[in-house]
């Protein structure tokens, strides 16, 4: 395993405080800069012992923190807004890794897909309840394609590319930085990727969340642990080959080159020309929430206050 | 010591009920051997199940030394038609299992299962296992596991039915011996009515099922006695001639289900 | 030992009566607890909160049951027919055994969930994979309880039907298996319920109905009062179909249920 | 019919081996009746198994109707010292077990098996299950199977011990007369010399552990044979103090393993 | 049934070459099959695939068997325990079986993968909830087996410790159990495989070590090689506990293995 404690030799003053985190899904490139961070000493510094826990997706994520399993968690943002607006869970946002959605659809070039247009009477496979296949409606209305003209069929994350790659399929669902991992699976095909983030330009990605306990009993923790996780996120997009080194390190079936590859593709999603890291803007919630309100996906009323607190997110 | 009085009893079988045993009432006096004879499936095992308090009358009562039969009692002993080894155990610790359960003195009990073993034959077989033995030697073993625990009472169902003639007298011979020796009440099932009345201070005579008790015969024949030719052969002629003739009457083809 | 007439009704109560209780008394702890705990609905919910998940979807929710219910029964089949017949190579010769049982063991060793996808790979979205996949799961306790049965048989028996120069199918079908037979009931009543979670399984990773189905989408949608009314309806299904097996054998073998 | 020549068989058991059998050579003739008689654990019902085929010799050869034996024949029936019943067939459909693997004629057989049942005292006993049964019951019901088939060799390992005297008497009547009927060639296990002289045309002596051939006896007492008073009572007495003295010599605590 | 001096090398042989025969037969027809149908490596790696990802990671690969192996074994090892305990009372009175069986049918019932996560919810990532998931797993075929085994004791033998007025308690440990042994081991060879596939399950779902969490890394990142070797490992892990279990048998239950 991959000794998620750290370093507690770390010289800063008071007591160490411990939190458990889980990545979004899995230990992939894209959630590397947890263990940049850990690596780097981030976490020892802000007087934080972090164990970094791999997550098994958003929901999941959502009810460790609601259940008290875990403090910290990735999770979509728009699967968040559907869970909260669904359940109710005490679990809040605090910041957000990707200003703009991963999700996409990736075809093989072979498969003649060239345009969301293409995807009408084809086939995608996608786990059931996934980001993808739920804010579907909402991407084919902005691509302005007939949803109904497109099956989903449901397929275990892990088969995905297999499916893919076999035919059994014609696309399949993923996050834009799956590329890599998809044309090795395949053999070297060609992959074609359908980013949601092309039409949907203001769909947020993956957000940092934590539960409303946390939130609201140790605010000072989370502020330390926001800005110490999203540092190492920025040394991550810096550097992207050292930052797959790490990830192999701790988790050595994981492929450093592979890594890299994700993690600067992932790049331009987490931060845009110059903002910083991890903001949020409220605005950008509501067009969020509108979207989905419009979609069906989410009944009319929900407020960003619901899911996101603002008064800890980065400012930028 | 051992009575029994207007004991019945109802099997409920596959095919309705079976009356297996009908109002028999009998005493057995203290140190007394009586051997129960009659017709294959007239009741005889299950009369000695009750006996041991392996079975409850369906009506009357047992009792044994005074006390009604509720349980089986650790001082009776019990000697079962088919020999019961529990096959994973050698034969010394199939004949040692009643010393373990009744927790008695181990080590002076290895030296009597010993002594035991050699005397009906089978020394050399204590480390044996059951499977590995033949038929009379298996029931031999199951002699020696029910005297092992020097029991007041010792119920036996055909004990020497699977032996030969001879280990059969010699064993006879024995049990008479040990009877001298150490006070013991007997029930003694056997098929054999030389046997019945080599080994009797009565004879139990039941009738074809249901089992009524046809007769009780005093066989007041001096011991120790043999067979073969000897003294009181009349004697045992006379007994044996009317033991036939009380199971005679009774014609085979009438059996069947009550 | 003895069966009397008056007792039949106790009897009847017994049999009827305490299972209930006892499932009536699971239900009630399971809702004490979730109260006492304060357990939060989306952890696990309340018995009321499942009920009425199953109220709102109850025809929805029938018509998944009854397709995981056919795969189920489907794959079980097949899964009984091979594994006797497997058990029966396997009990018919020590040589065939040496080399057969390796082989079942690794291919059972292979964990069902890690292969489950590569059969949807190869075997596609349809029944197939799931019946499939149902019998990986169930195959193997038929097999050995079943060989373990065969291979028990009394010598004094087995002599016995020999002493006939009985064809080995004869031995076979005249002594060996029926007294196999509540060895392989055992097998059977193991089997059953791992063949409802092989469909579960199946279900998860390539299905759009059954109640593998159900649960995955209402997991993904944290709905978790209805994926605890799609687990209640699995349970329900495999206690239905070990009491069916439970009255198959008292119904083939009377004469097995004799000591106790 | 059937020829022994020099068999001997040592098991090897859990500790160690035994000697069962000591180069057997024996005939016996085509419609005779041998009786094998000889202490428990001599050997007996080994020597049985290997002239059924059930067993191989270690050494020595066994032929049934001029053919060595390699495995069971169909026309040797053999009935064993316990009675070995399937226990989910009723009595009736135990009988006709034979009759279904050797595919003879259902009907004829059904009333054979009924008249065989009846004859042994199980009328009404058809329906049901060997565990409703007494133990002498069950060995009669095994006694039926074993003649279902007409077999031409019939082997039986103390077939009538289970039994009481009377019935065991009425049994032997009965043997006697089937064999008056039907051709059929017997060798039959007794610890009982009384039984051995009356069914025996012969009586072949074993010696104890290893079991070796120490005589045979011939019986020329003209049948049908009772016991009781009758003519030929002395002739019996002699023939059975000559096989008692045969038995005798080996003390038992001799016994041991080989 | 006669073992003869000379025959003792050809059982040895028998004993160790048939299966080692099969296993290689069985990787032959595997390489065989991904030569002759050319399946491609991401979707079933050939045989010297796994080998080459098993030797890149060798370490770290035996670090994980080694975390799944104390999992399955504790699991197991508690399931034993509480399985057997539990047979004991149902075979002790039809009343308390008439109770338990239908709770634990509903306990069985429930697919385990569903409450997975849930169990990570309640407990957390540590090793506690995986061997929960082992102890649930294996816990039912080795009741089952064992309560059949305990209600089967032939009377004969229960008469006759009954009839030295034995308490329950002898009665249970002098001839009920012993005589079930063969039974149990039935249910623990059942179990065994079952219990490593509990551990991958928990694994899957809340782990960071351990070959469950290696396949779901792997096999999501499309190395199917590393997943296969991961499998193979299983594989191995199963059929050496089950093995185990074999000779454990063959050493305590010698007069078991009598007849065929
Ligand atoms: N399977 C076996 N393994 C080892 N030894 C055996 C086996 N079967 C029989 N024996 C031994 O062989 C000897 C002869 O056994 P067998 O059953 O033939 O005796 P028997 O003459 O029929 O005795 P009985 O009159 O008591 O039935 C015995 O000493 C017995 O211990
Ligand atoms: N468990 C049972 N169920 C039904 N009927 C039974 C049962 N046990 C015995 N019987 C019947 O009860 C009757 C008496 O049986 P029991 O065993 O006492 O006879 P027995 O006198 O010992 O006969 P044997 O001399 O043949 O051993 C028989 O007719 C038998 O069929
Ligand atoms: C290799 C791989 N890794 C993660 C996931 C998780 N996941 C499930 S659906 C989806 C697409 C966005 O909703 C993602 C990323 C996956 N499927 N495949
Ligand atoms: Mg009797
Ligand atoms: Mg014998």
């Amino acid at each position: 395993g991959g000794g998620g404690g750290g370093g507690t030799e770390g010289p800063s003053a008071g007591a160490v405080e411990s939190v458990r985190y889980l990545t979004s899904f899995n230990t992939f490139g894209r959630d590397a800069y947890a263990y940049v961070a850990l690596e780097k000493g981030y976490f020892t510094e802000a007087g934080l012992n972090v164990d970094i826990k791999p997550g098994t997706g958003t929901v999941d994520a959502m009810k460790l923190l609601a259940g008290g399993r875990a403090d910290f968690g990735i999770g979509d943002f728009t699967g968040t807004l559907i869970t909260t607006a669904k359940e109710k869970l005490p679990v809040i946002a605090v910041g957000m890794v990707h200003q703009n959605s991963l999700a996409a659809i990736i075809a093989l070039e072979e498969g003649g897909i060239r345009t969301p247009k293409d995807l009408e009477g084809k086939t995608i496979g996608d786990q059931p309840g996934s980001t993808v296949q739920v804010t579907f409606p909402v991407y084919a209305k902005a691509a302005g394609i007939d949803a109904s003209k497109v099956k989903f069929v449901p397929g275990a994350p892990p088969a995905l590319p297999q499916l893919l790659a076999s035919g059994r399929v014609d696309a399949i669902g993923q996050f834009v930085v799956g590329r890599g991992l998809i044309e090795k699976a395949a053999q070297g095909k060609k992959a074609i990727v359908l980013p949601y983030g092309e039409v949907l330009p203001d769909l947020y990605g993956n957000a940092l969340l934590t539960s409303n306990t946390m939130a609201r009993e140790k605010p000072e923790v989370v502020k330390k642990f926001i800005a110490a996780l999203f540092k190492g996120l920025e040394y991550s997009l810096a550097n992207p080959e050292e930052s797959g080194e790490i990830l192999k390190k701790y988790q050595p079936t994981q492929n450093a080159e592979v890594a890299a590859a994700e993690i600067r593709a992932m790049a331009p999603y987490v931060a845009a020309q110059g903002q910083t890291i991890g903001v949020v803007s409220k605005a950008k919630v509501e067009a969020n929430i509108k979207l989905l309100t419009e979609s069906g996906a989410i009944p009319a009323g929900m407020t960003p206050e619901q899911v996101i607190d603002l008064s800890l997110t980065p400012q930028g | 010591m051992i009575k029994l009085s207007h004991v019945s009893h109802v099997f409920a079988g596959s095919q309705g009920e079976v009356h297996a045993l009908d109002d028999i009432t009998l005493e057995v006096r203290r140190n007394e051997l009586v051997t129960l004879v009659g017709r294959s499936g007239c009741g005889k095992s299950t009369m000695l199940r009750m006996v041991a308090g392996l079975l409850r009358p369906s009506s009357g009562t047992v009792t044994v030394a005074g006390e009604p039969m509720g349980k089986p009692r650790q001082d009776v002993s019990f000697m079962f038609q088919r020999a019961a080894l529990l096959p994973w155990r050698t034969v010394l610790d199939n004949v040692l299992l009643p010393v373990e359960i009744l927790r008695l003195d181990r080590a002076a009990k290895r030296r009597r299962a010993h002594e035991l073993l050699e005397l009906v034959g089978l020394a050399g077989f204590e480390k044996r296992l059951p499977h590995e033995l033949s038929g009379g030697m298996q029931q031999r073993a199951s002699l020696c596991r029910s005297l092992i625990q020097d029991p007041l009472v010792l119920l036996m169902d055909e004990p020497f039915s699977a032996l030969d003639a001879l280990t059969r007298e010699e064993l006879s011979i024995e049990l008479q011996r040990i009877r001298r020796e150490q006070e013991m009440t007997v029930i003694f099932i056997t098929h054999s009515i030389e046997e019945a009345v080599l080994l009797a201070d009565r004879v139990a005579v039941l009738s074809p099922r249901p089992g009524r008790l046809r007769k009780i015969v005093d066989v007041d024949i001096p011991r120790p006695r043999t067979l073969g030719r000897n003294a009181y052969a009349d004697r045992v002629a006379e007994v044996s001639a009317e033991l036939h003739e009380l199971l005679m009457p009774a014609p085979m083809a009438s059996e069947g289900a009550a | 030992m003895i069966a009397r007439p008056r007792a039949r009704l106790t009897r009847r109560l017994v049999d009827w009566g305490l299972p209930v209780l006892g499932l009536v008394a699971l239900v009630a702890l399971w809702w004490l607890a979730t109260i006492v705990f304060s357990i939060e609905k989306f952890l696990v919910p309340a018995p009321d909160d499942v009920v009425e998940a199953f109220i709102g979807q109850a025809g929805f929710l029938m018509e998944q049951t009854w397709v995981t219910l056919l795969e189920t029964v489907q794959g079980f089949a097949v899964a009984v027919v091979v594994g006797i017949s497997t058990a029966m190579l396997i009990a018919s010769s020590r040589l065939l055994e040496k080399m057969i049982y390796p082989l079942l063991l690794a291919v059972n060793a292979v964990p069902k969930i890690a292969i489950a996808p590569i059969l949807v790979v190869w075997m596609g979205f349809g029944q197939f994979p799931k019946i499939v996949m149902v019998f990986l799961l169930c195959f193997f306790p038929i097999v050995i309880s079943t060989a373990t049965g065969l291979k028990s048989t009394p010598a004094e028996l087995t002599d016995l039907v020999r002493s006939y120069d009985a064809s080995r199918l004869q031995v076979f079908f005249k002594v060996r298996f029926p007294y196999a037979l509540p060895q392989v009931m055992v097998g059977l009543k193991t089997a059953i319920s791992l063949a409802v979670i092989g469909a579960v399984i199946a279900e998860f990773v390539g299905a759009d109905a059954g109640l593998g189905y159900v649960i995955v989408q209402s997991g993904a949608s944290a709905d978790t009062p209805l994926a605890f009314a799609a687990m209640a309806l699995l349970g329900i299904i495999s206690i239905v179909l070990f009491y069916g097996l439970n009255a198959l054998e008292k119904v083939i073998l009377p004469w097995a249920e004799e000591n106790r």
